[in-house]
């Protein structure tokens, strides 16, 4: 459960004293940056920054937590957060444009300097006090490496890096234009505490690296399950061929973590829409252990 | 305890004393259904024979539609501004079973990390004056007696109403929130004493009659091993996927979150949701974990009798038979019950 | 009428090949008529879907015109025939429910017909206005109370 | 000739048994007095739990958009074959993959006018009858392949509801007063929509994001919305059968506006929806002389 009460400059006195403040006003942000991160420009990473400098600190995030993006007009919805906690005066979030997706599409058509919202931190995130002394084994596929990615800008920060031991990454897309961060990723490529292999599914124009499907990369890295904790998160086909090879490697369940993706609203719940079974993903989850996972019913 | 002594002339001059300095919400009879509505000076005071109106009150601590802010918009501009603090309420004739049903309401919004300021701030100006009735006027569709709730029990309301079915009410003050509403009550004569002979006869006549048989731990637990059962596609098989039932039923508490825009105004509003809808649960990618009828009727039941219990340990059910008797193909949640009873054990 | 300064705002959905046009010929014509419509171009009049009617009476518009070709004359051929249909029975449900009559108006104006189009607006208008603003299927939910109105005058447009 | 007149379980059975039929759908008890729910038989030997009473008040055909694939026998009565009609007619069924068993009725119970603590039949007047049923002019299924009793006399009956001539005779104040008061009622539970055998859209207008056509608050301008939209998608297709009106749990009064519209797509348009298997639906065709003079 993460043990940051929420906190809201908004409306710093609530309705009355002893009232908790309103959980559905967001913090105002604007957008100081837009990036896209594919080929197909249906991905960007949108750089938000506090309007009101003190809610940074009031939103003191966990690595693998999502928040509420709020377009006031338009709606909400729920995105990792992608920067990572350490990264001091901005919050990142790297969304895929849907069709119907409406705050998406009204996101993808807005500029830098736009004003919007952010309601969060929420979820519980990945369980870093649990990281400690260990190796850290980061699977991802396609744009779920969002927060996967914070997970590695948190993990290779000068303060944090030398708490766990080694780290790998393997991370997997459809094609070399698919490949979200591929500066970051290229870079990371380059440092010797880090152990970062890229792979696409189809290799096409330029690109020399890897080429193969996530699972059977794993499966030839064999990453040592010895004092180790996994994350892993992309698509469900992905998920359905690694999770055996990572079990033949010898991960166990239980330091096997997945981040599930659901339909919210509130975010909070209270609006009962995001169960699996009894757990609901956004307070309960995102991030479950695979044991855990194994007990929620197939409704995902 | 206080208590006093009412005709049922007394019941409607109490309503109206109290409209005088709070919006009461009672029930009222609109073209043959009996809603619980806010009392205007047009809408006289009915209490329904069975005591459970079939539009409930939940209205009042969860409005169908709840502003939770209002906003303006410029060219690349917002700003936000908090709707009005709720003004005193009162709930006038709430059945003990939907009082329970408040509980539940009460039990999800507080719940922590995150408590719903919005629910908490009206809940918290809200007065429950509970109703009491004897034991044969319940209505054939509720089983709340089978919840272990009782047709005068006077749990958990500021003020309890009494109907001794013999034209006269008993009147309990509970706790300080009934109390402050003495402006109102104090004109009104101490309880007779055959008045409150008669009141305990009805009461413990009433507890005796609460089997409480349905045993919710036993439910979860049955309920845990039935997702995959073939049950539901029997269940699920008349259902029509339409609200009646989630939008009368006094614990569903699901909602949607929308933006409501006018030019360049506009506020955030929440909805009653249903999850018998297919946008409940559609992801903008098009994915939906649930597609058919039987994973949206499972859902419900899942929801009222296992991760009810699970989660904050009461069920979301408190028999009120709502959904038994406003669905249009009759579908009967106490037939569901059953048949979970006799499911073979795995 | 309450507020003299009152002017309705009324929606004119005209039909590109026609209406359009020939509110085109009357503004070349330098011919006047009131300013209260605010117009939709559309393909064809069997392109307005009611619900655009009835979302122009909840926002709160004053009056909605449709206009399109003379039957006979459409460019697709029997749009506005559908869009007759359609109307016909639009009209007589939104009277039976208790819109006033000319709320919802519509016409046949051809390309050449800059004067009637400037008659049937000043007719129109006319009639709004003597209808008063709308109140009926008006939407409230985004109606601000005064604190909050006061909260947010200086706000959103201030930076 | 006229139809052949049978015995609902033994044609039931006899159905399921030589393999016509996959599914036969009827009516059985409901768990409460007073109430039959619809069924679904597939085994020979449950053919014995349908039953056709005047609490048979649900539109079965509605549910024949679940088994299109099938070959399904459905209990219909007079106004439930109008429905049936109309969906052939807009080709969402196929005639041959249906068994139509006919149910002679001479009206309904309306379920809202029940009292909640009635239990037995004999306590019910005859004032608990749902009110179309009264001006009902099909009480004898004629396209059926089997009736189930015999044909019931068809007394001579007043077209549409009185309500909706009353609101015609007065001023628009008054009927918005009406209107406004209906639709402050409805709750937006969409349960007139989903009986409706009439409405079967994949993506109905209600449940589209993109656009938005409409909200569900609680403003009754959304509940007008939601019904006058839903009325104008269904002029010239609405039978009358009443499923709507039955079903709504708040009592909202449908049937006035049903009968207004089917009124005027019969003054105007001259058309029923759901009498003639050969007539063409009047919202898909057009005459050069249609009503001109509301068009200035």
């Amino acid at each position: 459960m993460c043990s940051n009460r929420y906190r809201n400059s908004l409306n710093p006195e609530p309705l009355n004293p002893h009232m908790p403040p309103n959980p559905y006003i967001p913090y105002p942000v604007t957008i100081d940056k837009i990036t896209v991160e594919n080929d197909a420009r249906d991905l960007r990473t949108f750089r938000l920054v506090f309007r009101n400098p003190a809610d940074r600190a009031a939103f003191d995030f966990r690595i693998g937590q999502f928040a509420e993006l709020s377009l006031l007009g338009v709606g909400e919805a729920p995105i990792g957060i992608a920067s990572s906690p350490l990264d001091e005066d901005y919050i990142e979030f790297t969304v895929k444009r849907y069709p119907t997706g409406i705050v998406s599409t009204a996101l993808h058509q807005s500029e830098v300097g736009r004003q919007m919202g952010v309601r969060g931190p929420l979820g519980n995130g990945y369980p870093v006090e649990r990281m400690a002394g260990k190796n850290i084994v980061i699977i991802s596929g396609g744009f779920a490496v969002t927060t996967l990615r914070s997970t590695i800008r948190y993990l290779l920060h000068p303060t944090v890096r030398p708490t766990v031991n080694d780290i790998t990454v393997v991370y997997g897309a459809r094609s070399p234009g698919e490949l979200c961060y591929k500066s970051e990723f290229l870079e990371w490529q380059e440092r010797d505490d880090i152990d970062v292999h890229l792979t696409v599914d189809k290799s096409e124009g330029d690109w020399q690296g890897r080429e193969g499907f996530v699972p059977s990369v794993v499966s030839e890295v064999a990453p040592s399950a010895e004092n180790a904790i996994c994350l892993i998160c992309g698509p469900p086909i992905m998920l359905k061929f690694t999770i055996p090879v990572l079990r033949e490697v010898g991960f166990d369940p239980e330091d096997t973590y997945l981040s599930f993706e659901m339909r919210m609203k509130c975010g909070i719940g209270k609006c009962g829409r995001c169960n699996i079974g009894d757990r609901y993903v956004c307070v309960h989850g995102p991030v479950f252990s695979l044991a855990e996972t194994t007990e929620l019913p197939r409704e995902y | 305890m206080r208590t006093k002594s009412l005709s049922r002339d007394d019941v409607q001059a109490l309503a109206d004393a109290l409209m005088r300095r709070h919006r009461v919400m009672a029930p009222v009879l609109q073209d043959g259904v009996y809603r619980f509505e806010w009392l205007r000076d047009d809408t006289t005071l009915a209490l329904p024979p069975g005591g459970i109106p079939k539009v409930s009150m939940k209205s009042a601590l969860l409005p169908r539609t709840e502003v939770l802010f209002y906003y303006k918009l410029g060219k690349n501009t917002e700003a936000t501004a908090q709707p009005p603090a709720p003004a005193a309420q009162v709930l006038f004739g709430v059945h003990p079973c939907d009082v329970q049903a408040i509980k539940v309401l009460d039990a999800v919004f507080s719940a922590e990390p995150y408590p719903d300021a919005p629910y908490l701030a009206r809940r918290e100006v809200t007065t429950v004056i509970g109703l009491g009735l004897p034991r044969d006027r319940t209505p054939q569709t509720a089983f709340f007696e089978r919840l272990g709730i009782g047709s005068m029990d006077s749990r958990d309301c500021d003020l309890f109403l009494a109907d001794l079915n013999n034209g006269r009410f008993v009147l309990e003050i509970l706790t300080d929130k009934g109390e402050a509403l003495a402006d109102a009550i104090d004109s009104l004569p101490d309880a007779s004493e055959d008045d409150l002979a008669r009141l305990a006869e009805l009461r413990s006549d009433a507890s005796a009659h609460v089997t409480a048989d349905i045993d919710i731990a036993d439910l979860k637990e049955r309920l845990s091993k039935l997702f995959e059962a073939d049950m539901w596609q029997e269940v699920a098989e008349r259902c029509i996927a339409c609200g009646a039932c989630s939008y009368l039923c006094p614990t569903c508490h699901c909602f949607d979150i929308q933006d409501e825009n006018h030019g360049n105004v506009g506020c955030r509003v929440r909805n009653w949701d249903t999850c018998q809808f297919d946008l409940f649960t559609k992801h903008a990618s098009g994915h939906n974990p649930r597609t058919n009828q039987q994973q949206r009727a499972r859902q419900r039941i899942m929801h009222k009798y296992e991760y009810g219990y699970a989660n904050f340990g009461i069920p979301f059910c408190t028999g009120c038979g709502r959904c038994v008797l406003s669905c249009p193909m009759h579908s009967d949640i106490r037939n569901v019950l059953e048949q979970i009873q006799e499911q073979p054990e795995p | 009428m309450s507020d003299p300064t009152w002017e309705p705002k009324i929606l004119a959905f005209l039909c590109n090949w026609c209406s359009y046009a020939g509110a085109d010929l009357a503004g070349v014509s330098r011919i006047q008529y009131p300013p209260n419509i605010r117009v939709v171009r559309v393909p064809c009049s069997g392109r307005v879907n009611p619900m655009f009617i009835l979302r122009a009476l909840q926002q709160g518009l004053d009056g909605v015109l449709v206009s399109g070709c003379h039957p006979g004359d459409c460019h697709y051929l029997t749009g506005n025939y559908f869009a007759r249909r359609r109307f016909l029975v639009l009209k007589r449900l939104l009277e039976f429910c208790g819109i006033e009559e000319g709320r919802v108006q519509f016409s046949w104006v051809s390309a050449s017909e800059g004067q009637k189009f400037a008659d049937v607006v000043t007719e129109v208008t006319e009639k709004v206005r003597e209808l008063g603003p709308a109140t009926r299927m008006v939407k409230k939910t985004w109606k601000l109370p005064p604190e909050v109105e006061a909260q947010l005058r200086g706000a959103a447009d201030a930076d | 000739m006229p139809t052949e007149q049978v015995n609902l379980n033994e044609i039931a059975r006899r159905l399921l048994a030589d393999g016509t039929v996959d599914v036969v759908i009827g009516y059985t008890t409901g768990s409460q007095p007073l109430v039959a729910v619809p069924a679904f038989v597939r085994d020979p030997q449950d053919a014995d739990t349908l039953v056709f009473n005047r609490f048979c008040e649900q539109n079965l055909v509605n549910y024949l958009h679940r088994f299109k694939a099938k070959r399904v026998a459905v209990v219909v009565k007079g106004c439930d074959e109008r429905s049936v009609i109309g969906l052939i007619q807009e080709k969402q069924l196929d005639r041959q993959k249906l068994v139509l068993i006919g149910a002679p009725c001479a009206g309904i119970v309306d379920p809202r006018l029940v009292p909640e603590d009635a239990t037995e039949e004999e306590t019910l007047g005859d004032d608990v009858m749902y009110a179309g049923c009264a001006a009902c002019a099909v009480r004898n299924p004629r396209f059926a392949d089997y009736l189930i009793g015999a044909p019931v006399p068809q007394p001579e009956a007043p077209e549409f509801s009185d309500t909706t001539a009353e609101l015609e005779d007065v001023e628009s104040d008054e009927r918005w007063r009406y209107f406004s008061r209906e639709m402050r009622k409805c709750i937006l539970c969409f349960a007139c929509r989903n009986v409706c055998p009439a409405c079967y859209c994949n993506v109905c207008f209600t449940e589209s994001s993109q656009p938005k056509w409409m909200s569900k608050t609680d403003d009754e301008s959304d509940a007008m919305f939601f019904h006058l939209t839903r009325l104008l998608h269904l002029t010239g297709r609405c039978t009358g059968c009443g499923a709507c009106a039955r079903a709504c749990p708040v009592n909202v009064d449908l049937r006035t506006y049903n009968d207004r519209l089917r009124k005027d797509v019969k003054d105007v348009f001259e058309f029923e929806a759901g009498l003639d298997p050969e007539a063409r639906a009047p919202m898909t065709c057009f005459r050069d002389n249609d009503k001109n003079e509301f068009i200035k």
